[in-house]
């Protein structure tokens, strides 16, 4: 039975507060949900709950876990809607986005029916701990131990790159549950409540100023028998599966890296000011290919998602997105701090207007690295797409 | 972006086709024969029977009526053998002046036998050895009886086996397309042979008089649609010449063998031909959806189009060079194919506009 | 193109010492307290003592005489660890306007406070965001007295602890500099802190009064030899963060393991790196001849010079991106130094025109 | 005792007739010398024979073998009064450059006398056989096979690439005379009379048009055993020490790879044409970039050359100068092609004033592949100046 989208409409037009129908300004707007969440207004709360409470927070999960049950195609019309009114989603977390998919997949009973209702309503805020100092494109050396004593793992260790680790409630994580095995045998997937003993996180300061990355640290901390999600020594297999999913998030999802609209526009007003042409024919020639570059890659983003729309896979394309998206972003950059020259270098450390895009310049750099660098994205295409031997 | 079960239909024909009729060894033999017309009637003819001499010709002038796209993949398709034909010339360009700009007795009578591959037409545009379709100094004087035309173009393409030429003249400050047979008095031709083989014509004309008929509707704005067309069909091409080198190279590069390993194994190998298989990705990608948005008549398709000819242009050249180095020796024998490929590719990126032209429009079109 | 004796031990000396007194350590020291000058007193002390200061100062006002050369030398060595001073501002750019179009009066004023550390004196020049020497607004009306300056200057290094300052201004279309102190009545400064924790200043001049003898000689002229000058400098430098985040990098990619491998065994790092060793080799030879050149007196000089600071500029912001990249994750971290010297490389490659404005004038200056 | 640099610029003056001082207008004006060379010009022939009676064909080889016997500081002397009267080289050969220094450090005295006389006085020319179909860049898999059959060897099998064979009396070339030794230890280093029973050549015609280089074919040679060059099955040795003075003598004396003449000529008269800047900005801000990057590297070359004489080694430098000349210059004929339009892209394979850019611009794509590829000298670089490790 498909959605009603005539009761759908109705629905979020009575229950979607106003406040919640402006456009996001910054990460302040975000509702990331947890125990230490302070919602920023009421209607902001009351629109979680609303969504909660009719299982749209995760439109697609089964009902008995705090979804809706609907289909993709349903799920898609409530998108649609959403979009309609300029709704902002109700509850962001990387609960929704990668450990429900995996606890769907790979959990037991137990797991799903207190994991995932809790990540539904907002409740509990997750953080992602895979990433190691010495473990990093080659995220399978990891070496994050988690020995068995009995009724308990005793975990020790360091993650790197753990977005929000400072804000988040619980962490699912790899570690290594036996040493001797092949590298990729002997990794095991644990959830870890952060409040837990021994467990500590710091802060990570970029180029670019304050992220929201930490360093989390594993200091003897005991972890129940019970928070192993699948079978001890193949959390490599969720772990492939959840990066296929982040892959296909940044480069589905993040596709702000493929619009060219701010250096067009910036260079459109710095002509203009000059009246007419760019004063610069050179900066103007590298501008006008980033252009061309940004209309072809866009064009095949388009044209990859319409196509595994349409019964294909996007599979190891979004490798080409991903590595593609990153270096024009990267390139774009470079192109707006030319264009600003001087005013485009003052940077203080801090966030504001005067140095702000010095920062995302800074920023960008690091599109090429997070989420698999460019050069394991080629790797990809060359084996994957290409089918190009190994040596 | 999806293609239309036609217009699939009508790429897996050609490309069988192509291949069975036309495949690179009639390319040389054409050359080795020094063929004044650099194509095979008899290919041609069979082109016309496939009906995409007509690909752009209203179904009542005895076309397919198949638009942009359908133009695009059959290009595509062509370059792949290094097929040679009149289809840009006549079947892409000519056509679609005549058809948007000819009067009813001209598309009476000159669109059912371009439809039927009985008339090949030439376009001359460009004067000066770089495109650039704003300066045009031919004239078109009014004489009682119709024009006088004078003035001289160069790289007209299959202009030594043309029928006619469809010549773009001024009056008065005003571009005109004006439609003149070969055999018109005044009018001379030189051939010329191009890196790819590919026959053009530097034109004369020398008070070559024309009827008061032979002048197209449309003006300069004609011109620019047309060429756009054109440019459109190009990058098809050249993205069929950059996909065809480039599995060539693919295929070598897991055959050929050095210090003991398969060349395709080294990873700095691997990372550059990625690069060159995003490359060509994008050059489709960007072609396919400039030449959707020319079909739907969308105001920015000129913006669209010089978009994806700078692109086809620049992944044509680079990746064809590339897939020559990655062959290494061999690769410089004309005895290979490899090599024809880059040469195919410098004078399509080349002809209506190269990609530093396209980018200068693209960043004007953009306001900068 | 061989270094003397001389400039062999000036390098080596130089290296030895700044390695010493003004390692990263200091620059992140100064960063964290948020000195308003931006660079140690000290470390500036100690330049002036070695003979920095006064590099290109004639031995009769106290300075070395050492030549450009010598100066981008010191410039290189200075980048390595990033070490902060007035050294562009002042020892380069001010120096060689003072020594060359200043007053008898003026030289023995300023030149021998300047080699002994105890003047520091900044170059009011750019008045929009990207360099453009040309485009002065600030004006110098003539009056009794002498000059009344009006206008704004911005980007103006060193400006928050500059004693006294040099301004572009121009009277009836004729540009000239002059010579006003801080704390000229009228003068006002704002810093501002840059991206590599540089400070500079945004100058306002309103109706500042200056004596006769504050002009100086020279003209626009003056303005391109010392602009010159300082581009030489400035490339030096690049090439110094390109060569020291080349050098860390390559270390790098020598300890650092994945995959069971280091990762400088990977062949397409190789390459990379290659190519980006064979970049870096260039930008130091371009630079080194432009230098020489300008110490000669060439009449190519200015070419010379533009052509390098684009290279530098060019190779100083391409090598240090990469560099980062070859450093993963970590090297996007503020706690390792990599990624300070992609900061630096963009600001010097900015400062005293880019890349792409001084290749716009290698080819108006080459006659195309 | 130093040169007499009066006495020889007498002696040049007055032996040096007033056409060899003409400069060089194509090959036709080289003399190659050889059993069936034809000279040019009976002052062609008279400067060779007056040249070789001095030893100046060869003025660092020893006297005994058709040498002058000077210092390289007193053959430079020689170059210089050379050059300041244009006189042409007497004598140019493979034997010369390529050949001779092999035999001078790895000959015996016998092979010495009787090839490098005639070397040094043009009766005999030579070419090189060392590339194979199958072996490129990795030259020591070379499948050619001498078999020895007591008093001779029994030749069989394929050079490619060998400049002018079709025109050579002699070939030195590289053979397999231990198939089950590693690949570098079984090769030997033989010299062969081209006229010998079952030698054959095809020319090899080029994308872009007629070349010198052709295929040379052996079916069942004899060669004498006294032609073996060096030890039995050390070849290698040999061979790699004539790759490196190659590649010295393309990166070296190949210097017109960097010289950007050419290019900033045509942007000029284009400039000019149109009264003023090249009309295409875009065009224009290429060439200007290829001009700087030409600057740079000839500096390179300026500095390495200086610091080579100044006493340091050339060496692994020679690959960066390799890599460098031969991508600078594939881009230059980019941007000739480019400048030139349509003008340039006619084309008849033949060689003649209006194919000639579209020819040159052809074949510059070999510059990265003769002489080692450019991925080859980043090979070097990378191993040899960077000191990457290998797998």
């Amino acid at each position: 039975m498909a959605i009603d989208r005539r009761e759908l409409r109705e629905w979020l037009e009575a229950n979607c507060p106003a406040e919640m129908r402006q456009p996001i300004r910054g990460d302040e707007d975000i509702c990331w949900g947890g125990r230490h969440f302070v919602f920023q207004s009421p209607a902001q709360k009351l629109w979680l709950e609303r969504m909660a409470a009719r299982g749209f927070t995760v439109p697609t999960w089964p009902k008995d876990y705090g979804g809706a049950g609907l289909t993709p195609e349903d799920a898609a019309v409530l998108g649609d809607e959403m979009r309609r009114i300029h709704a902002r989603p109700p509850l962001t977390s990387f609960g929704i986005s990668m450990l429900g998919p995996a606890l769907l997949k790979f959990g037991n009973e137990e797991q799903k029916r207190r994991h995932l209702t809790r990540i539904a309503r907002g409740e509990i805020r997750w953080c992602q701990g895979y990433s190691e100092p010495g473990a990093g494109s080659d995220l399978a050396s990891l070496r994050t131990r988690a020995e068995d004593r009995g009724d308990h793992f005793l975990v020790n260790g360091q993650k790197i790159w753990t977005s929000y680790a400072d804000k988040a409630d619980w962490i699912f994580c790899l570690a290594r549950t036996d040493p001797t095995a092949k590298k990729h045998d002997g990794i095991s997937f644990l959830l870890i409540d952060m409040a837990s003993k021994g467990v500590s996180t710091k802060p990570i300061v970029l180029i670019s100023g304050k992220s929201p990355f930490c360093e989390t640290f594993f200091d003897n901390v005991e972890v129940p028998k019970e928070n192993l999600v699948g079978k001890l020594n193949r959390g490599w297999d969720i772990a492939k599966y959840l990066l296929t999913h982040e892959r296909g998030a940044i480069s589905g999802g993040g596709l702000n890296v493929f619009d060219n609209e701010a250096l067009d526009k910036a260079a459109r007003a710095a002509a203009k000011a000059a009246g007419g042409r760019l004063p610069d024919p050179v900066l103007r020639a590298d501008i006008a290919r980033a252009a061309i570059d940004s209309y072809a890659a866009a064009a095949t983003v388009q044209r990859y998602m319409q196509e595994a729309t349409a019964g294909g896979e996007l599979g190891a394309r979004s490798a080409v997105l991903k590595y593609d998206g990153a270096e024009l972003n990267k390139r774009r950059y470079e192109l707006l701090m030319s264009l600003a020259g001087a005013e485009g270098l003052t940077f203080d450390g801090n966030f504001g207007p005067e140095s702000e895009l010095a920062q995302r310049w800074l920023r960008s750099k690091g599109n090429s690295i997070e989420g698999g660098t460019s050069e394991i994205m080629l790797d990809i295409v060359a084996k994957r797409i290409l089918e190009l031997p190994s040596e | 972006m999806l293609l239309t079960e036609e217009q699939r239909l009508l790429r897996d024909s050609a490309r069988a086709a192509i291949a069975a009729k036309a495949p690179i060894a009639l390319w040389r033999k054409l050359r080795a024969e020094n063929d004044e017309a650099g194509y095979s009637r008899d290919f041609w003819r069979a082109c016309a029977e496939a009906g995409w001499a007509g690909v752009l010709i209203p179904e009542a002038y005895g076309g397919l009526d198949f638009g942009l796209v359908g133009a695009g993949l059959i290009a595509r398709e062509m370059a792949r053998t290094l097929a040679a034909s009149p289809f840009l010339s006549t079947a892409v360009l000519v056509a679609s002046a005549v058809k948007v700009g000819g009067s009813d007795a001209q598309k009476a009578f000159w669109l059912p036998r371009i439809a039927a591959g009985e008339a090949v037409i030439s376009l001359g545009v460009d004067e000066e050895p770089r495109h650039d379709p704003a300066r045009i100094g031919a004239t078109a004087a009014e004489t009682p009886q119709g024009w006088r035309l004078n003035g001289a173009k160069i790289c007209v393409l299959d202009g030594a086996a043309a029928d006619a030429f469809l010549v773009a003249a001024k009056t008065d400050g005003e571009t005109a397309l004006y439609l003149v047979e070969a055999k018109a008095r005044g009018l001379s031709r030189t051939p010329r042979r191009l890196v790819d083989d590919r026959r053009v014509a530097t034109l004369r004309l020398d008070n070559v008089e024309a009827r008061r008929e032979a002048k197209l509707a449309g003006g300069a704005a004609l011109i620019e649609q047309i060429l756009d067309a054109g440019r459109g069909v190009l990058a098809a091409s050249l993205c069929g010449v950059a996909e065809e080198a480039f599995a060539r190279t693919l295929a070598y590069l897991k055959q050929r063998k050095q210090f003991d390993r398969t060349i395709g194994s080294f990873q700095a190998l691997q990372h550059r031909v990625a690069i060159m298989h995003v490359n060509i990705e994008n050059a489709w990608s960007a072609t396919l959806k400039a030449l959707q948005t020319l079909d739907s008549g969308a105001a920015d398709a000129p913006l669209q189009i010089a978009m994806a000819k700078a692109k086809a242009g620049e992944v044509g050249r680079t990746a064809t060079a590339e897939c020559l180095q990655l062959h290494g020796g061999i690769g410089m024998t004309d005895e290979f194919d490899i090599g024809l490929f880059l040469k195919k590719a410098r004078v399509e990126a080349e002809l209506l506009g190269d990609p530093a032209y396209h980018a200068d429009r693209v960043a004007a079109m953009l306001g900068y």
